[in-house]
Protein backbone atom coordinates (compact mmCIF):
# COMPACT_ATOMS: atom_id res chain seq x y z
CA UNK A 1 0.00 0.00 0.00
CA UNK A 2 1.27 3.61 -0.90
CA UNK A 3 -0.19 6.84 -2.65
CA UNK A 4 -0.63 6.68 -6.12
CA UNK A 5 0.21 9.96 -7.98
CA UNK A 6 -1.54 10.29 -11.44
CA UNK A 7 0.25 13.01 -13.79
CA UNK A 8 -2.72 13.76 -16.21
CA UNK A 9 -2.25 15.52 -19.39
CA UNK A 10 0.45 16.90 -20.48
CA UNK A 11 2.11 16.37 -16.90
CA UNK A 12 3.02 13.35 -18.18
CA UNK A 13 5.69 14.57 -20.36
CA UNK A 14 6.65 16.85 -17.50
CA UNK A 15 6.76 14.02 -15.39
CA UNK A 16 8.38 11.20 -18.05
CA UNK A 17 5.77 9.08 -16.13
CA UNK A 18 1.72 8.91 -15.80
CA UNK A 19 2.14 7.75 -12.66
CA UNK A 20 4.50 7.08 -9.44
CA UNK A 21 3.44 5.43 -6.06
CA UNK A 22 5.08 6.76 -2.74
CA UNK A 23 4.69 5.88 0.80
CA UNK A 24 2.28 7.93 2.73
CA UNK A 25 1.73 10.09 4.40
CA UNK A 26 1.70 12.65 1.55
CA UNK A 27 1.22 16.23 2.05
CA UNK A 28 1.58 19.61 0.43
CA UNK A 29 5.27 19.69 0.34
CA UNK A 30 5.86 16.25 -0.03
CA UNK A 31 4.29 16.42 -2.95
CA UNK A 32 6.52 19.07 -4.18
CA UNK A 33 9.28 17.47 -3.50
CA UNK A 34 9.02 13.75 -5.19
CA UNK A 35 7.18 15.22 -8.29
CA UNK A 36 10.29 16.76 -9.45
CA UNK A 37 10.66 20.46 -10.14
CA UNK A 38 9.39 20.77 -12.96
CA UNK A 39 5.83 19.50 -12.61
CA UNK A 40 6.55 21.27 -9.21
CA UNK A 41 6.55 24.49 -10.71
CA UNK A 42 3.45 23.46 -12.51
CA UNK A 43 1.29 22.34 -9.38
CA UNK A 44 2.35 25.81 -7.45
CA UNK A 45 0.20 27.89 -10.59
CA UNK A 46 -2.82 28.73 -9.91
CA UNK A 47 -4.13 27.01 -13.30
CA UNK A 48 -3.46 23.73 -12.09
CA UNK A 49 -5.47 21.41 -10.00
CA UNK A 50 -4.79 18.18 -7.37
CA UNK A 51 -7.48 15.76 -6.54
CA UNK A 52 -7.65 13.34 -3.46
CA UNK A 53 -9.47 9.87 -3.39
CA UNK A 54 -11.69 11.23 -6.49
CA UNK A 55 -12.57 14.94 -5.12
CA UNK A 56 -10.76 18.01 -6.89
CA UNK A 57 -9.16 19.89 -3.80
CA UNK A 58 -10.64 23.62 -3.06
CA UNK A 59 -7.45 23.96 -1.27
CA UNK A 60 -4.67 22.16 -2.80
CA UNK A 61 -2.09 23.02 -0.19
CA UNK A 62 -4.36 21.23 2.29
CA UNK A 63 -3.43 18.20 0.66
CA UNK A 64 -2.93 14.94 3.03
CA UNK A 65 -3.07 11.91 1.71
CA UNK A 66 -2.49 8.47 2.85
CA UNK A 67 -1.59 5.03 1.54
CA UNK A 68 -4.06 3.70 -0.61
CA UNK A 69 -5.21 6.66 -1.76
CA UNK A 70 -5.28 7.84 -5.60
CA UNK A 71 -3.76 11.92 -5.78
CA UNK A 72 -4.51 13.35 -9.21
CA UNK A 73 -2.44 16.51 -10.91
CA UNK A 74 -5.01 17.99 -13.12
CA UNK A 75 -3.35 20.63 -15.87
CA UNK A 76 -5.56 22.86 -17.34
CA UNK A 77 -7.91 21.00 -19.37
CA UNK A 78 -9.21 21.09 -23.35
CA UNK A 79 -12.18 18.90 -24.46
CA UNK A 80 -14.42 19.28 -26.80
CA UNK B 1 -21.68 3.79 -31.54
CA UNK B 2 -23.00 5.57 -34.84
CA UNK B 3 -24.10 9.21 -34.45
CA UNK B 4 -27.17 8.87 -36.71
CA UNK B 5 -28.72 6.23 -34.17
CA UNK B 6 -27.60 7.71 -31.20
CA UNK B 7 -29.49 10.82 -32.06
CA UNK B 8 -32.72 8.83 -33.44
CA UNK B 9 -32.45 7.06 -30.28
CA UNK B 10 -32.41 10.37 -28.34
CA UNK B 11 -35.50 11.67 -30.50
CA UNK B 12 -37.63 8.07 -30.21
CA UNK B 13 -36.80 8.49 -26.15
CA UNK B 14 -38.44 12.17 -26.40
CA UNK B 15 -41.40 12.15 -28.43
CA UNK B 16 -43.04 14.98 -26.90
CA UNK B 17 -40.33 17.66 -26.40
CA UNK B 18 -41.48 20.25 -29.02
CA UNK B 19 -37.23 20.52 -30.55
CA UNK B 20 -33.84 18.76 -30.37
CA UNK B 21 -30.97 20.54 -31.12
CA UNK B 22 -27.56 18.71 -31.37
CA UNK B 23 -23.94 19.28 -31.83
CA UNK B 24 -21.61 16.72 -33.23
CA UNK B 25 -17.56 17.80 -32.76
CA UNK B 26 -15.31 15.85 -34.84
CA UNK B 27 -11.52 15.38 -35.72
CA UNK B 28 -10.67 18.14 -37.93
CA UNK B 29 -8.41 17.26 -40.86
CA UNK B 30 -6.01 19.88 -42.53
CA UNK B 31 -3.07 21.95 -40.70
CA UNK B 32 -1.05 18.80 -40.84
CA UNK B 33 -3.23 16.76 -38.04
CA UNK B 34 -2.73 13.01 -38.54
CA UNK B 35 -4.53 11.64 -35.33
CA UNK B 36 -6.35 13.54 -31.97
CA UNK B 37 -5.84 11.89 -28.43
CA UNK B 38 -8.41 12.56 -26.04
CA UNK B 39 -7.56 11.62 -22.41
CA UNK B 40 -9.35 11.73 -19.18
CA UNK B 41 -9.38 11.63 -15.38
CA UNK B 42 -12.12 8.54 -15.00
CA UNK B 43 -12.55 9.38 -11.68
CA UNK B 44 -13.90 13.12 -12.08
CA UNK B 45 -15.13 13.21 -15.33
CA UNK B 46 -18.49 10.82 -14.70
CA UNK B 47 -19.64 12.27 -12.03
CA UNK B 48 -19.16 16.21 -13.77
CA UNK B 49 -20.58 15.17 -16.42
CA UNK B 50 -23.77 13.58 -14.91
CA UNK B 51 -23.88 17.17 -12.54
CA UNK B 52 -23.43 19.26 -15.66
CA UNK B 53 -26.18 17.34 -17.75
CA UNK B 54 -28.38 17.84 -14.07
CA UNK B 55 -27.55 21.59 -14.11
CA UNK B 56 -28.52 21.81 -17.82
CA UNK B 57 -31.69 20.39 -17.47
CA UNK B 58 -32.94 22.10 -14.44
CA UNK B 59 -31.42 25.17 -16.16
CA UNK B 60 -33.09 24.86 -19.51
CA UNK B 61 -36.28 22.70 -18.84
CA UNK B 62 -35.54 20.06 -20.54
CA UNK B 63 -37.20 16.68 -21.69
CA UNK B 64 -33.97 15.09 -22.02
CA UNK B 65 -30.21 15.65 -22.56
CA UNK B 66 -27.32 13.31 -24.30
CA UNK B 67 -24.16 14.17 -23.54
CA UNK B 68 -21.09 11.36 -24.99
CA UNK B 69 -17.35 11.95 -25.16
CA UNK B 70 -15.12 9.52 -26.49
CA UNK B 71 -11.69 8.83 -24.98
CA UNK B 72 -8.62 7.41 -26.79
CA UNK B 73 -7.08 7.83 -30.26
CA UNK B 74 -8.90 9.29 -33.11
CA UNK B 75 -8.24 9.93 -36.74
CA UNK B 76 -9.67 12.67 -39.00
CA UNK B 77 -12.98 12.70 -39.44
CA UNK B 78 -14.32 10.50 -36.32
CA UNK B 79 -16.72 12.17 -33.70
CA UNK B 80 -15.32 13.59 -30.62
CA UNK B 81 -18.65 14.30 -28.89
CA UNK B 82 -22.45 14.49 -29.23
CA UNK B 83 -24.33 16.66 -27.77
CA UNK B 84 -28.44 17.03 -27.90
CA UNK B 85 -31.05 18.73 -25.96
CA UNK B 86 -34.65 18.16 -25.89
CA UNK B 87 -36.79 20.93 -24.64
CA UNK B 88 -40.18 22.60 -25.52
CA UNK B 89 -38.29 25.08 -27.44
CA UNK B 90 -35.96 26.33 -29.67
CA UNK B 91 -34.03 28.75 -28.08
CA UNK B 92 -34.45 26.06 -24.88
CA UNK B 93 -32.68 23.47 -26.72
CA UNK B 94 -29.69 25.49 -28.61
CA UNK B 95 -28.37 26.94 -25.35
CA UNK B 96 -28.48 23.93 -23.67
CA UNK B 97 -26.59 21.99 -26.26
CA UNK B 98 -24.09 25.03 -25.77
CA UNK B 99 -23.52 25.03 -22.15
CA UNK B 100 -23.18 21.84 -22.12
CA UNK B 101 -20.04 21.85 -25.46
CA UNK B 102 -18.38 25.11 -23.21
CA UNK B 103 -18.38 23.41 -20.24
CA UNK B 104 -17.31 20.03 -21.80
CA UNK B 105 -14.49 22.52 -23.36
CA UNK B 106 -12.98 23.81 -20.95
CA UNK B 107 -14.66 22.37 -17.46
CA UNK B 108 -14.63 18.80 -17.92
CA UNK B 109 -11.40 16.68 -17.10
CA UNK B 110 -10.52 15.95 -20.95
CA UNK B 111 -6.94 16.38 -22.54
CA UNK B 112 -6.25 16.93 -26.29
CA UNK B 113 -3.37 16.48 -28.14
CA UNK B 114 -2.62 15.32 -31.65
CA UNK B 115 -0.42 14.34 -34.22
CA UNK B 116 1.48 15.73 -36.77
CA UNK B 117 4.24 14.82 -38.72
CA UNK B 118 6.95 15.92 -36.28
CA UNK B 119 5.07 13.85 -33.09
CA UNK B 120 2.29 14.73 -30.73
CA UNK B 121 1.56 17.72 -29.24
CA UNK B 122 -0.92 19.01 -26.44
CA UNK B 123 -3.94 21.64 -27.00
CA UNK B 124 -3.52 24.36 -24.83
CA UNK B 125 -7.10 25.85 -23.65
CA UNK B 126 -7.79 28.74 -25.83
CA UNK B 127 -8.90 32.23 -23.67
CA UNK B 128 -11.82 32.52 -25.99
CA UNK B 129 -13.07 28.67 -24.46
CA UNK B 130 -12.93 30.44 -21.01
CA UNK B 131 -14.48 33.32 -22.01
CA UNK B 132 -17.86 31.02 -23.72
CA UNK B 133 -17.61 29.30 -20.70
CA UNK B 134 -17.86 32.39 -18.17
CA UNK B 135 -21.21 33.31 -20.51
CA UNK B 136 -22.93 30.59 -18.03
CA UNK B 137 -22.15 31.77 -14.35
CA UNK C 1 -37.39 9.74 -43.74
CA UNK C 2 -35.91 8.75 -40.44
CA UNK C 3 -33.81 11.64 -38.81
CA UNK C 4 -31.24 9.27 -37.43
CA UNK C 5 -30.61 8.07 -41.21
CA UNK C 6 -31.02 11.99 -42.69
CA UNK C 7 -28.62 12.92 -40.18
CA UNK C 8 -26.32 10.15 -40.24
CA UNK C 9 -26.06 10.74 -44.24
CA UNK C 10 -25.52 13.84 -43.20
CA UNK C 11 -22.76 13.96 -41.66
CA UNK C 12 -21.03 10.82 -43.87
CA UNK C 13 -21.29 13.64 -46.97
CA UNK C 14 -19.47 16.35 -44.79
CA UNK C 15 -16.51 14.26 -43.60
CA UNK C 16 -14.02 17.22 -42.81
CA UNK C 17 -16.19 19.80 -41.02
CA UNK C 18 -14.86 20.60 -37.29
CA UNK C 19 -18.76 20.44 -36.47
CA UNK C 20 -22.28 19.55 -36.74
CA UNK C 21 -25.34 21.66 -35.84
CA UNK C 22 -28.81 20.10 -35.99
CA UNK C 23 -32.22 21.21 -35.06
CA UNK C 24 -35.16 18.95 -34.87
CA UNK C 25 -38.86 20.64 -34.57
CA UNK C 26 -41.48 18.25 -34.51
CA UNK C 27 -45.56 18.72 -33.46
CA UNK C 28 -45.93 19.28 -29.46
CA UNK C 29 -48.58 17.79 -27.55
CA UNK C 30 -50.51 19.04 -24.66
CA UNK C 31 -52.78 21.96 -25.16
CA UNK C 32 -55.25 19.49 -26.52
CA UNK C 33 -54.03 19.49 -29.67
CA UNK C 34 -54.71 16.74 -31.95
CA UNK C 35 -52.81 17.49 -34.91
CA UNK C 36 -50.94 20.21 -37.11
CA UNK C 37 -51.22 20.85 -40.68
CA UNK C 38 -48.39 22.46 -43.01
CA UNK C 39 -49.33 23.70 -46.02
CA UNK C 40 -46.94 25.60 -48.49
CA UNK C 41 -47.07 27.73 -52.18
CA UNK C 42 -44.97 24.82 -54.12
CA UNK C 43 -43.30 27.46 -57.06
CA UNK C 44 -41.73 29.75 -53.88
CA UNK C 45 -40.90 27.21 -51.24
CA UNK C 46 -38.71 24.69 -52.62
CA UNK C 47 -36.58 27.90 -54.94
CA UNK C 48 -36.99 29.89 -51.50
CA UNK C 49 -34.96 27.17 -49.41
CA UNK C 50 -32.80 26.51 -51.88
CA UNK C 51 -31.56 30.71 -52.10
CA UNK C 52 -31.86 30.82 -48.10
CA UNK C 53 -29.44 27.60 -47.69
CA UNK C 54 -27.28 29.16 -50.70
CA UNK C 55 -27.06 32.55 -48.56
CA UNK C 56 -26.61 30.32 -44.95
CA UNK C 57 -23.85 28.45 -46.61
CA UNK C 58 -22.26 31.79 -48.09
CA UNK C 59 -22.66 33.62 -44.60
CA UNK C 60 -20.87 31.06 -42.09
CA UNK C 61 -18.53 29.01 -44.59
CA UNK C 62 -20.28 25.96 -44.42
CA UNK C 63 -19.27 22.27 -45.65
CA UNK C 64 -22.83 21.73 -46.17
CA UNK C 65 -26.20 22.43 -45.34
CA UNK C 66 -29.51 20.44 -44.69
CA UNK C 67 -33.13 21.97 -44.79
CA UNK C 68 -35.94 19.89 -44.74
CA UNK C 69 -39.42 21.03 -43.82
CA UNK C 70 -42.49 18.64 -44.65
CA UNK C 71 -46.06 19.35 -45.31
CA UNK C 72 -49.22 17.78 -44.85
CA UNK C 73 -51.12 16.68 -41.50
CA UNK C 74 -48.62 15.72 -39.02
CA UNK C 75 -49.41 14.22 -34.99
CA UNK C 76 -48.19 15.09 -32.04
CA UNK C 77 -44.06 14.11 -31.50
CA UNK C 78 -43.97 13.96 -35.30
CA UNK C 79 -41.37 15.84 -37.27
CA UNK C 80 -42.22 19.19 -38.93
CA UNK C 81 -38.71 20.30 -39.38
CA UNK C 82 -35.27 19.34 -39.76
CA UNK C 83 -32.19 21.64 -40.63
CA UNK C 84 -28.27 20.93 -40.22
CA UNK C 85 -25.10 22.66 -40.68
CA UNK C 86 -21.91 21.22 -41.06
CA UNK C 87 -19.06 23.83 -40.80
CA UNK C 88 -15.21 24.56 -39.13
CA UNK C 89 -16.26 26.01 -36.01
CA UNK C 90 -19.32 25.18 -33.62
CA UNK C 91 -20.33 29.04 -33.83
CA UNK C 92 -20.80 29.14 -37.46
CA UNK C 93 -22.87 25.39 -37.67
CA UNK C 94 -24.79 26.74 -34.54
CA UNK C 95 -25.18 30.43 -35.88
CA UNK C 96 -26.40 29.11 -39.50
CA UNK C 97 -28.70 26.80 -38.24
CA UNK C 98 -30.58 29.58 -36.12
CA UNK C 99 -30.75 31.70 -38.81
CA UNK C 100 -32.50 28.92 -41.31
CA UNK C 101 -34.85 28.26 -38.86
CA UNK C 102 -35.76 31.64 -38.37
CA UNK C 103 -36.39 31.69 -42.21
CA UNK C 104 -38.45 28.80 -42.11
CA UNK C 105 -40.26 30.49 -39.47
CA UNK C 106 -40.92 33.55 -41.34
CA UNK C 107 -39.89 34.45 -44.20
CA UNK C 108 -40.83 30.87 -46.13
CA UNK C 109 -44.23 30.06 -47.52
CA UNK C 110 -45.30 27.85 -44.95
CA UNK C 111 -48.74 28.27 -43.18
CA UNK C 112 -49.52 25.73 -39.93
CA UNK C 113 -52.88 25.25 -38.43
CA UNK C 114 -53.65 22.99 -35.25
CA UNK C 115 -56.65 20.55 -34.71
CA UNK C 116 -57.76 21.10 -31.26
CA UNK C 117 -61.33 19.83 -29.84
CA UNK C 118 -63.29 22.49 -31.57
CA UNK C 119 -61.91 22.30 -35.00
CA UNK C 120 -58.92 23.95 -36.66
CA UNK C 121 -57.10 26.64 -35.69
CA UNK C 122 -54.97 28.79 -38.01
CA UNK C 123 -52.00 29.39 -36.61
CA UNK C 124 -50.86 33.01 -36.67
CA UNK C 125 -47.20 34.48 -36.93
CA UNK C 126 -45.67 35.85 -33.55
CA UNK C 127 -43.79 39.22 -33.06
CA UNK C 128 -41.05 37.35 -31.56
CA UNK C 129 -40.47 35.43 -34.50
CA UNK C 130 -40.34 38.49 -36.34
CA UNK C 131 -37.70 39.88 -34.19
CA UNK C 132 -35.65 36.29 -34.33
CA UNK C 133 -35.68 36.79 -38.21
CA UNK C 134 -34.49 40.37 -37.37
CA UNK C 135 -30.99 39.39 -36.27
CA UNK C 136 -30.06 38.21 -39.47
CA UNK C 137 -30.52 41.41 -41.47
CA UNK D 1 -57.58 29.20 -70.24
CA UNK D 2 -58.12 31.70 -67.89
CA UNK D 3 -56.19 33.28 -64.71
CA UNK D 4 -56.21 30.66 -62.18
CA UNK D 5 -56.33 32.29 -58.09
CA UNK D 6 -55.14 30.75 -55.14
CA UNK D 7 -56.17 31.13 -51.91
CA UNK D 8 -53.40 30.10 -49.50
CA UNK D 9 -53.29 29.62 -45.81
CA UNK D 10 -55.93 31.12 -43.71
CA UNK D 11 -57.03 33.16 -46.80
CA UNK D 12 -58.82 29.85 -47.58
CA UNK D 13 -61.19 30.15 -44.50
CA UNK D 14 -62.29 33.40 -45.75
CA UNK D 15 -62.48 32.79 -49.71
CA UNK D 16 -64.20 29.24 -48.61
CA UNK D 17 -62.72 27.67 -51.58
CA UNK D 18 -59.08 27.34 -52.35
CA UNK D 19 -59.23 28.15 -56.31
CA UNK D 20 -61.32 30.46 -58.14
CA UNK D 21 -60.61 30.41 -62.09
CA UNK D 22 -61.49 33.64 -63.49
CA UNK D 23 -61.02 35.63 -67.14
CA UNK D 24 -57.99 37.32 -68.08
CA UNK D 25 -56.43 39.79 -68.18
CA UNK D 26 -56.59 40.68 -64.36
CA UNK D 27 -55.60 43.73 -62.70
CA UNK D 28 -55.62 44.81 -59.28
CA UNK D 29 -58.63 46.38 -59.09
CA UNK D 30 -59.89 43.68 -61.12
CA UNK D 31 -59.03 40.67 -58.04
CA UNK D 32 -59.73 43.04 -55.05
CA UNK D 33 -63.48 42.51 -57.04
CA UNK D 34 -63.89 38.98 -57.79
CA UNK D 35 -62.21 37.79 -54.33
CA UNK D 36 -65.00 38.66 -51.78
CA UNK D 37 -65.03 41.75 -49.76
CA UNK D 38 -63.31 39.29 -46.66
CA UNK D 39 -60.08 38.34 -48.56
CA UNK D 40 -60.20 42.00 -50.49
CA UNK D 41 -59.77 43.75 -47.06
CA UNK D 42 -57.08 41.70 -46.19
CA UNK D 43 -55.38 42.11 -49.86
CA UNK D 44 -55.29 45.76 -49.00
CA UNK D 45 -53.08 44.95 -45.47
CA UNK D 46 -49.12 45.35 -46.32
CA UNK D 47 -48.62 42.05 -44.79
CA UNK D 48 -50.31 39.96 -47.57
CA UNK D 49 -48.54 39.19 -50.43
CA UNK D 50 -49.14 38.83 -54.04
CA UNK D 51 -47.25 36.25 -56.48
CA UNK D 52 -47.99 35.68 -60.53
CA UNK D 53 -46.26 33.59 -62.29
CA UNK D 54 -44.69 32.04 -59.28
CA UNK D 55 -42.88 35.56 -58.44
CA UNK D 56 -44.04 37.42 -55.54
CA UNK D 57 -44.70 41.30 -56.51
CA UNK D 58 -42.58 44.00 -55.37
CA UNK D 59 -45.37 46.11 -55.83
CA UNK D 60 -49.02 43.86 -55.82
CA UNK D 61 -51.30 46.98 -57.27
CA UNK D 62 -49.15 46.77 -60.27
CA UNK D 63 -50.74 42.86 -61.37
CA UNK D 64 -51.48 42.31 -64.28
CA UNK D 65 -51.99 38.65 -64.97
CA UNK D 66 -52.88 36.88 -68.34
CA UNK D 67 -54.99 33.37 -69.09
CA UNK D 68 -53.12 30.80 -68.52
CA UNK D 69 -51.23 33.16 -64.95
CA UNK D 70 -51.44 31.81 -61.49
CA UNK D 71 -52.44 34.19 -59.22
CA UNK D 72 -51.47 33.47 -55.43
CA UNK D 73 -52.69 34.93 -52.56
CA UNK D 74 -50.25 34.66 -49.65
CA UNK D 75 -51.19 36.07 -46.04
CA UNK D 76 -48.51 36.06 -43.17
CA UNK D 77 -46.46 32.85 -43.03
CA UNK D 78 -45.85 30.46 -39.54
CA UNK D 79 -43.82 27.78 -40.90
CA UNK D 80 -40.88 25.93 -38.43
Amino acid sequence: MSVRILFLGPLQDLAGKQAAEVAGPLDWNGLLAVVGNEVAEQLRQERVNVACKGRVLAEKTALLAEDGDEVALLPPVSGG
Amino acid sequence: MSVGEALAAFDAANPDAGGTASFLGKVRGGDGVKALELSHYEPLTLTGMEALAEQAAARFGLAGLLAWHRVGVMTPGEAIVLVAAAAPHRRAAFDAVDMVMDHLKSAAWFWKRERREDGWHWIEPRAQDRADLARWK
